[in-house]
């Protein structure tokens, strides 16, 4: 039988290994797998590449993990928010890789990743610094950029509902990167709200297909980021 | 310089109402972080548009009211929103399918400089010491129809905004079709700069010696 | 107010003019907008170039099309089937162009239509017949091809259910082109079953958002092409 | 040429059920339209797979009873199927994001001819009369992890399927992994033929000479 319901979020993260890289589903707080990140700062692989859209807020989730010195590099498009301390910080000290990217080329990379596309042009960034350096082509009197695609050893996603298959549903804006990441990781780690049984997602509501999913982990109460921020609040408790 | 204390030009208030009073009836619309969010509250009545925001919301909805805040239904400002009836949700790759894909109508961004081709720079003053961040401003630019700028005409130290060649990082190549300031509505045609209205107030001499850039009068 | 709802077929495809291209979607029967074909066969558009993933069974919907010799040209995937008779015979006798596209090639290029992606590179084709002449490149020592988008003037795209603004769903393996063939086209086209309020689809399970939709006419229950095919049907009846 | 009816080999059923016997508890697994469609019935007791069907459906179950048919449910080759709980529709660029993004395990075909480097000719015979017809066999042989063929080890005519070069159109360059046919079981590793196993009655003398290229023992 297929089940990949894994018990806890340790269990689920426990083969990180150093020099993974891990792509962290999230657009700020929103759709960030909290209880997963913080397993993964408890297992402590180091030298990550980190790919998600921002670096974190406060001292919990993705800032408590680059806190924690493991991540050797960041891909991201948005590095700072008004709650970002961490990231800045090490930064500034040059103790940590950016490698930017404008967002929707992130997306598109990481969906490439999943799709079997290692390449392919785009507009965004042409005759801007984020551009400098890369290859650029004419198609009908339009200039192009060649982006690479992305793919990573994990992804750390979070979902509202999952099957036994790893078949997904997202709640509202959370949903962001998270189907995409699923498709571009060898393993892809999700935490759901609810474990339904087979077929109790609609079949034409599904939004990631199980095949893109290898462990899901039921954290029914996941923690509000933005209430720990607010309370100041740092992980490791 | 003409310090901007002198002016007696547009309100915040009505730089939005202006940008609000151009966008048509069913347009797809997205806008960006801070002042241009202002427009959607100033959508002249009878017009129905839709707003895009590129987190994953096709028909985002008001601010909701105190306590009725949901930390899993933001905007791109990561500010808690709502949605219409009629509205959905979708991943990142769909959602910047529909800007670049040339699918959403308008876009309103603000600008650190414009230049007369309508070069836009609002992402990064090149300072080494700044953490870069770009966000989705690049892809907007690119993919959006209409882009349409909202900003103070001047910097606060009085230097113009609107200039022959920007000089911070461009966040994309000719691609600003109309620019909203304090001081006027002036369209981008053909890579020169063409005045479309002044605020009260405002003489065509006074606009052009506050712009680094030939004006045109309309 | 956004209404998108046309109120019938005829209105719906009025436009179309003759060389337009033009995207149908469905997977053999499965999602051919039948009563959309039929309406631009009344209206009559020629020289058409047409994008579908087949070309049509017996002698109604896409083959009526075709047989109607209102198309110059043909790109699809498997463009003959156990009940298809008219293209083969066209074909043959040299009076109807074709470019043969692998499957996925074709779902990608279309998708990459609609998603603002000129060109892109896979390694679907390569060192086969369909991709000779096209040029090759190597990433990570894996040959791809370069492929480049597809969009279109109009789109015909049959689906379940809709409302004003456009937003979609359908039903089971009857989805296949009609949600990227929506983005790709200028002005999509689309049958439904069923007219919904606003609200009436939930916004988790919409699978194509109503900005890609230009315009909805609703046909309560269209024809099942496989019992006209059986009968020997032919349209214009 | 040996002749066909000379063979005492196994029969197509037996050939599926080789195949279905080397598919792994809980594989992903697309299946070709044809021959390759009998291997569903054919998996031991006791796996669970996963059936993935190019035209949007992962969870394919068996034919539904007559009456049942739903025409806007059917597999790759426009026949009447179903849907297991816990199955989800897609569109057809999500489907081949599967193919070609290497999610799914195992893919089993039919061929015209498979070459001693595992290049494969099955969509076409090159005839300038016919009409070509490709679908989605050059995505899956590009994209799926596991390539199995299931043939005939001869054409009607006696002439060997297994080549030292296509003379057929190829679908893939260096694709197939295992090949099953009448007469035996034959791996494709390193550009080259290692016989697996034999039908009963089929001797590796006979198998060598009803195959177009050199073979090796296992």
């Amino acid at each position: 039988m297929i089940n990949k319901i894994y018990s806890s979020p340790a269990e689920a993260v426990a083969d990180v290994f150093d020099g993974a890289t891990v792509m962290i589903s999230g657009f700020g707080e929103a759709g960030s797998p909290i209880e997963l990140i913080h397993a993964l700062i408890d297992q402590g692989a180091r030298d990550l590449c980190v790919i998600s859209n921002n670096t974190g807020s406060g001292h919990v989730g993705l800032a408590a993990l680059i806190e924690n010195r493991q991540v050797r590099k960041m891909i991201c498009s948005f590095p700072r928010s008004a709650n970002s301390r961490v990231f800045p910080e090490l930064y500034k000290r040059g103790e940590i890789e950016l490698e930017l990217v404008p967002q929707g080329t992130l997306a598109e990379r990481i969906r490439a990743g999943g799709a079997g596309i290692p390449a392919f042009y785009t507009p965004t960034s042409v005759g801007t610094p984020l551009s400098d350096g890369k290859e650029t082509r004419v198609f009908d009197a339009v200039t192009y950029v060649l982006e690479h695609a992305l793919q990573a050893d994990f992804a750390l996603v979070k979902c509202q509902a999952a099957d036994r298959y790893g078949n997904l549903v997202y709640n509202k804006t959370a949903r962001n990167f998270g189907p995409i990441m699923c498709t571009a990781a060898k393993t892809a780690i999700v935490q759901c709200r609810q474990v339904l049984d087979p077929g109790g997602i609609d079949p034409e509501a599904v939004v990631t297909p199980g095949i893109f999913v290898q462990r899901v982990v039921e954290v029914q109460h996941p923690a509000d980021e933005s209430l720990l921020v607010a309370e100041e609040r740092r992980y490791p408790w | 310089m003409v310090s901007n204390e002198k002016l007696s030009g547009w309100s915040v208030q009505q730089m939005a109402e202006k940008v609000a009073h151009d966008i048509p009836d069913g347009a797809y619309v997205n806008l960006g972080i801070g002042i241009p969010e202002l427009v959607a509250g100033l959508v002249p009545e009878g017009r129905e548009v839709i707003y895009h925001t590129e987190n994953g919301l096709l028909g985002m909805g008001p601010v909701p009211p105190a306590g009725m805040e949901d930390p899993e239904l933001i905007n791109a400002g990561k500010k808690s929103v709502t949605a219409i009836p009629g509205a959905c949700y979708f991943h990142h790759a769909d959602s910047f399918t529909m800007i670049r894909g040339k699918h959403i109508d308008v876009c309103v961004l603000g600008a650190l400089q414009v230049s007369e081709k309508g070069d836009l720079a609002n992402w990064s003053t090149g300072d080494p010491q700044a953490i870069p961040a770009v966000g989705g401003a690049m892809d907007l630019v690119a993919g959006v129809k209409t882009i349409y700028v909202i900003s103070k005409h001047m910097t606060k130290t009085g230097e113009p905004k609107i200039v022959k060649e920007c000089t911070y990082p461009l966040t994309g190549q000719e691609v600003v079709n109309r620019i909203y300031t304090d001081m006027a509505i002036i369209d981008v045609i053909d890579k020169a700069l063409v005045v479309r209205e002044m605020a009260p107030g405002v003489s065509f001499e006074l606009l052009r010696d506050c712009t680094g850039a030939p004006l045109h009068r309309g």
